[in-house]
C-alpha cells in the first residue's frame, strides 16, 4: 500500500503539473486573442467611423483609410491563423518556423501611429542591446491594449500620449489619456487589464492602471531587463548564470521558457 | 470581350467586397452569385462563366460538392477557391475535386486579380503559403 | 506491485480522458474563432478593398461601405469579448446562459447555509471592490466541492467550518470538518478535486486538500485578486499594490490583511 502510496502522489504531481501548464496555455491563448483580435478590431472600428466623417468633406481620403483597414485585419487575420494552429496542434506547433515572429519594441512606434493621430508617441533614453522575446512581447501588448482601451473607453475626443523610456536596468512605459477616465462605464467583464496584470508580474515587472485625478487614465508599466542575453555560443549553463537570481529573475526564466520561441539573434538587438 | 466571373458564397458581404473590386477591371465582369454551391450548379451548368469564386463552407451544398459538379460539366466553368484558412482540409479536398486553386480572401487584390486571369487562361493557382505545406 | 499497477491504469486513464476533454475544448474554440471571428476580418479585408477600387470611380459609395465595416468589426468584437471569456472562465462558462450569471463570491454564504445546519459558515475581512468573474466563479465552485466531499466522504456526523476571508489581494477559502478524513474510501474515480486544483491553478492560486493530521479533512485555497480596475468612484490604493501572494504564500498573505477597504463595489454582488 505504501508503494501505491508513493506512486499515487508521483502520478497525480504529474498529471497536475501536465494540467496547469494546460490551463496557463488557454490563459496565455486567451490574452493574445485579446490583445491581437481586439485591437485590430478596436482600430478598424474607430478608422471606418473617422473615415466616414472624413470622406464626406475629403472623398480622396477614403481610400487611405481602407487602406489602413485592409492592413489592420489582415495583419489580424494573420495573427489569428497562428493562434489558431496552437488551438488545432497544441502549443507544441508553435515551435515550427513558419510562425510569425512575436512583435518587438521596436514595432510600438508604428502600431501606436496605426491607431490614430489622437495618439503622440515618445521613446526616450538607448533602446537596450537585449531584450528577450517575452520582455518585447509583453512591453508591445501592454501599450497596445493601453491604446485599445483609449480608442473604447475614453471618448471621441481623447488624446493621449504614449512614452516608452529605456533606462539601463528596464524599460517603463506609460499610456496617458486625457478622455473619460473615472466616468467611463465598466461592465466588469473585460480581460485586457487583467491581462496586462498578468503578462507584466509574470515578468517580474509592476503596472499600475487607473483613471487619473483630474481626468483621463493612465497606465503606467516598468519591466526590469535581464542583465544579459543567453548566450548560444557558451556551454548551456551559461543562459542560467545569465538570469538575475531571485524571485524577479525566476519569473522571467519562466516566462521565457514560456515562450515557444527559441531567442533569436540579432533581430532583437532592434 | 471581357471575363465573366461568377461568384458562390453564403456571406453576401464578401459577394459584395469582391464585387465591388471585380467590376472596377475593364477586363472583368460579374455575371451572377450565389449563397450555396447548388445554386451556382444550376446556374452555371446552364450558363457557364469563365471562372467562379468559390467558397468552401456553405449551406445546401459545400464548395467541395459545387466544384465537382462544375468541373464535370459538359460546359466546365474553372474554379478558383476563396477561403480564410489554408490549413483547412476542405481546400485540399476542393482540389481534389478539380479546383483550378486556391487562395485566402485576404490575399492582395492584385495577386486576386491576377489569379483571376491566371485561372481563365487555363494556370493552377496556389496561395504562396500553402504551396510550402503541399 | 500489482496494486500499484492498477492504480498506475487508473491513474493513466483518468489523465488521457482528462486531456482528451481539454483538446476538444481546445478545438472548439479553434472552429469559434475560426468560423466568427476570422471570417468577420476575410469580411473586412474585402470590403476594404472592394470599397476602395469602387470608391475611385464613385466617391460616395465609400461612406456606405466603411459603415459596413464599422457594423461587422462591432459585432466580431463582441464575440471576441465572448470567446475570451470563455477561455478565462472555462468551458463550464459556456454553458451558463446569459440570463444565468455564474455565482459570485456573496452567494457562497447562502450556498453553505443550503447544506445544513452541520456547516458553520463565516466570513472575514471586507469583500473586494473588484474581483473578476472567473475568480468569483472559482472561489464558489471551490467550496460547493468541498462541502460536497464533506457531505459524501465525511461521515453522517461530520461538522465543518467554511471560512472566506478577504484580504487586499486575495481571497483565501477554508473548509475543514471533522470525519473521517483519512479512514474515507477512495475510489480514485473522482474528479472533484481534479477540478478544484484547475480551477484553482488556471487563477493563479494555490490549494491544498488533504486528510488532517488528527482527524477530518482539510481544504485550503488562496486566490490572488490579480487586476484591480479602476472604479467610478476614487480610491487612493493603486491597482499595483493589490501585489500576487509571493512565495512566502499564506503567511506573507496574512501580515498584509489589515487593511481597510471600503465597502464592496455593489457591481460585483450580483
Ligand atoms: N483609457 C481608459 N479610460 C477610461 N476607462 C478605462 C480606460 N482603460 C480602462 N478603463 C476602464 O477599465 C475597465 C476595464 O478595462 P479592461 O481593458 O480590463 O476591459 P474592457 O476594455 O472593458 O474589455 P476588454 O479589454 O476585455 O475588451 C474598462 O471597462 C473601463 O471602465
Ligand atoms: N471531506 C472529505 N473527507 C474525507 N475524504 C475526502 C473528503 N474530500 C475528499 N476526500 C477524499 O478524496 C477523494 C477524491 O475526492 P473527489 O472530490 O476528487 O472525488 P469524489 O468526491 O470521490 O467524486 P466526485 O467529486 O467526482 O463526485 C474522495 O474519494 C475521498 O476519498
Ligand atoms: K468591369
Ligand atoms: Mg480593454
Ligand atoms: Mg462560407
Ligand atoms: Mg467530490
Amino acid at each position: 500500500a505504501s508503494e501505491a502510496e508513493r506512486m499515487r502522489h508521483a502520478l497525480a504531481e504529474r498529471e497536475h503539473r501536465a494540467r496547469t501548464a494546460e490551463a496557463n496555455a488557454r490563459n496565455q491563448i486567451a490574452r493574445e486573442l485579446h490583445d491581437i483580435v481586439a485591437h485590430s478590431l478596436s482600430v478598424i472600428v474607430v478608422q471606418a467611423e473617422g473615415g466616414r466623417a472624413l470622406a464626406e468633406r475629403k472623398p480622396d481620403k477614403a481610400a487611405d483609410v481602407l487602406n489602413t483597414i485592409a492592413d489592420t485585419s489582415r495583419e489580424a487575420l494573420d495573427e489569428m491563423r497562428r493562434i489558431v494552429g496552437v488551438l488545432r496542434d497544441g502549443p507544441e506547433a508553435a515551435n515550427q518556423p513558419d510562425y510569425l515572429p512575436a512583435p518587438t519594441l521596436a514595432e510600438i512606434g508604428e502600431m501606436v501611429a496605426r491607431a490614430g493621430d489622437r495618439f503622440r508617441y515618445d521613446e526616450q533614453g538607448t533602446p537596450p542591446r537585449y531584450a528577450s522575446r517575452a520582455l518585447q512581447l509583453t512591453a508591445y501588448r501592454v501599450v497596445q491594449e493601453a491604446v485599445t482601451n483609449v480608442l473604447k473607453h475614453g471618448g471621441p475626443a481623447a488624446r493621449a500620449e504614449v512614452i516608452v523610456t529605456y533606462h539601463s536596468d528596464a524599460v517603463e512605459l506609460s499610456v496617458i489619456d486625457d478622455g473619460h477616465g473615472a466616468a467611463a462605464g465598466n461592465d466588469l467583464q473585460g480581460h485586457g487589464l487583467q491581462g496586462m496584470h498578468e503578462r507584466v508580474h509574470a515578468m517580474g515587472g509592476r503596472l499600475v492602471a487607473r483613471p487619473r485625478a483630474g481626468a483621463g487614465f493612465a497606465v503606467h508599466a516598468v519591466l526590469p531587463l535581464a542583465a544579459q542575453p543567453p548566450q548560444p555560443y557558451r556551454r548551456p549553463v551559461a543562459a542560467a548564470e545569465a538570469v538575475e537570481p531571485g524571485p524577479a529573475g525566476l519569473d522571467a526564466l519562466r516566462a521565457t521558457m514560456a515562450d515557444p520561441r527559441p531567442p533569436a539573434y540579432p533581430g532583437n538587438s532592434r | 470581350m471581357s471575363l465573366k466571373i461568377y461568384l458562390c458564397d453564403d456571406q453576401a458581404l464578401v459577394r459584395g467586397g469582391f464585387r465591388m473590386l471585380i467590376e472596377a477591371e475593364d477586363d472583368l465582369e460579374v455575371v451572377g452569385e450565389a449563397s450555396n454551391g447548388q445554386q451556382a450548379v444550376r446556374d452555371l451548368t446552364r450558363r457557364p462563366a469563365d471562372v467562379v469564386l468559390m467558397d468552401i463552407r456553405m449551406p445546401v451544398m459545400d464548395g467541395v460538392e459545387a466544384t465537382r459538379a462544375l468541373v464535370e460539366a459538359d460546359n466546365p466553368t474553372k474554379v478558383l477557391v476563396l477561403t480564410t484558412f489554408d490549413l483547412d482540409e476542405y481546400v485540399f479536398a476542393a482540389l481534389r475535386a478539380g479546383a483550378s486553386g486556391f487562395l485566402l480572401k485576404d490575399a492582395r487584390p492584385d495577386d486576386l486579380l491576377s489569379a483571376i486571369r491566371d485561372v481563365a487562361s487555363g494556370e493552377a493557382v496556389v496561395a504562396p503559403s500553402a504551396t510550402r505545406r503541399l
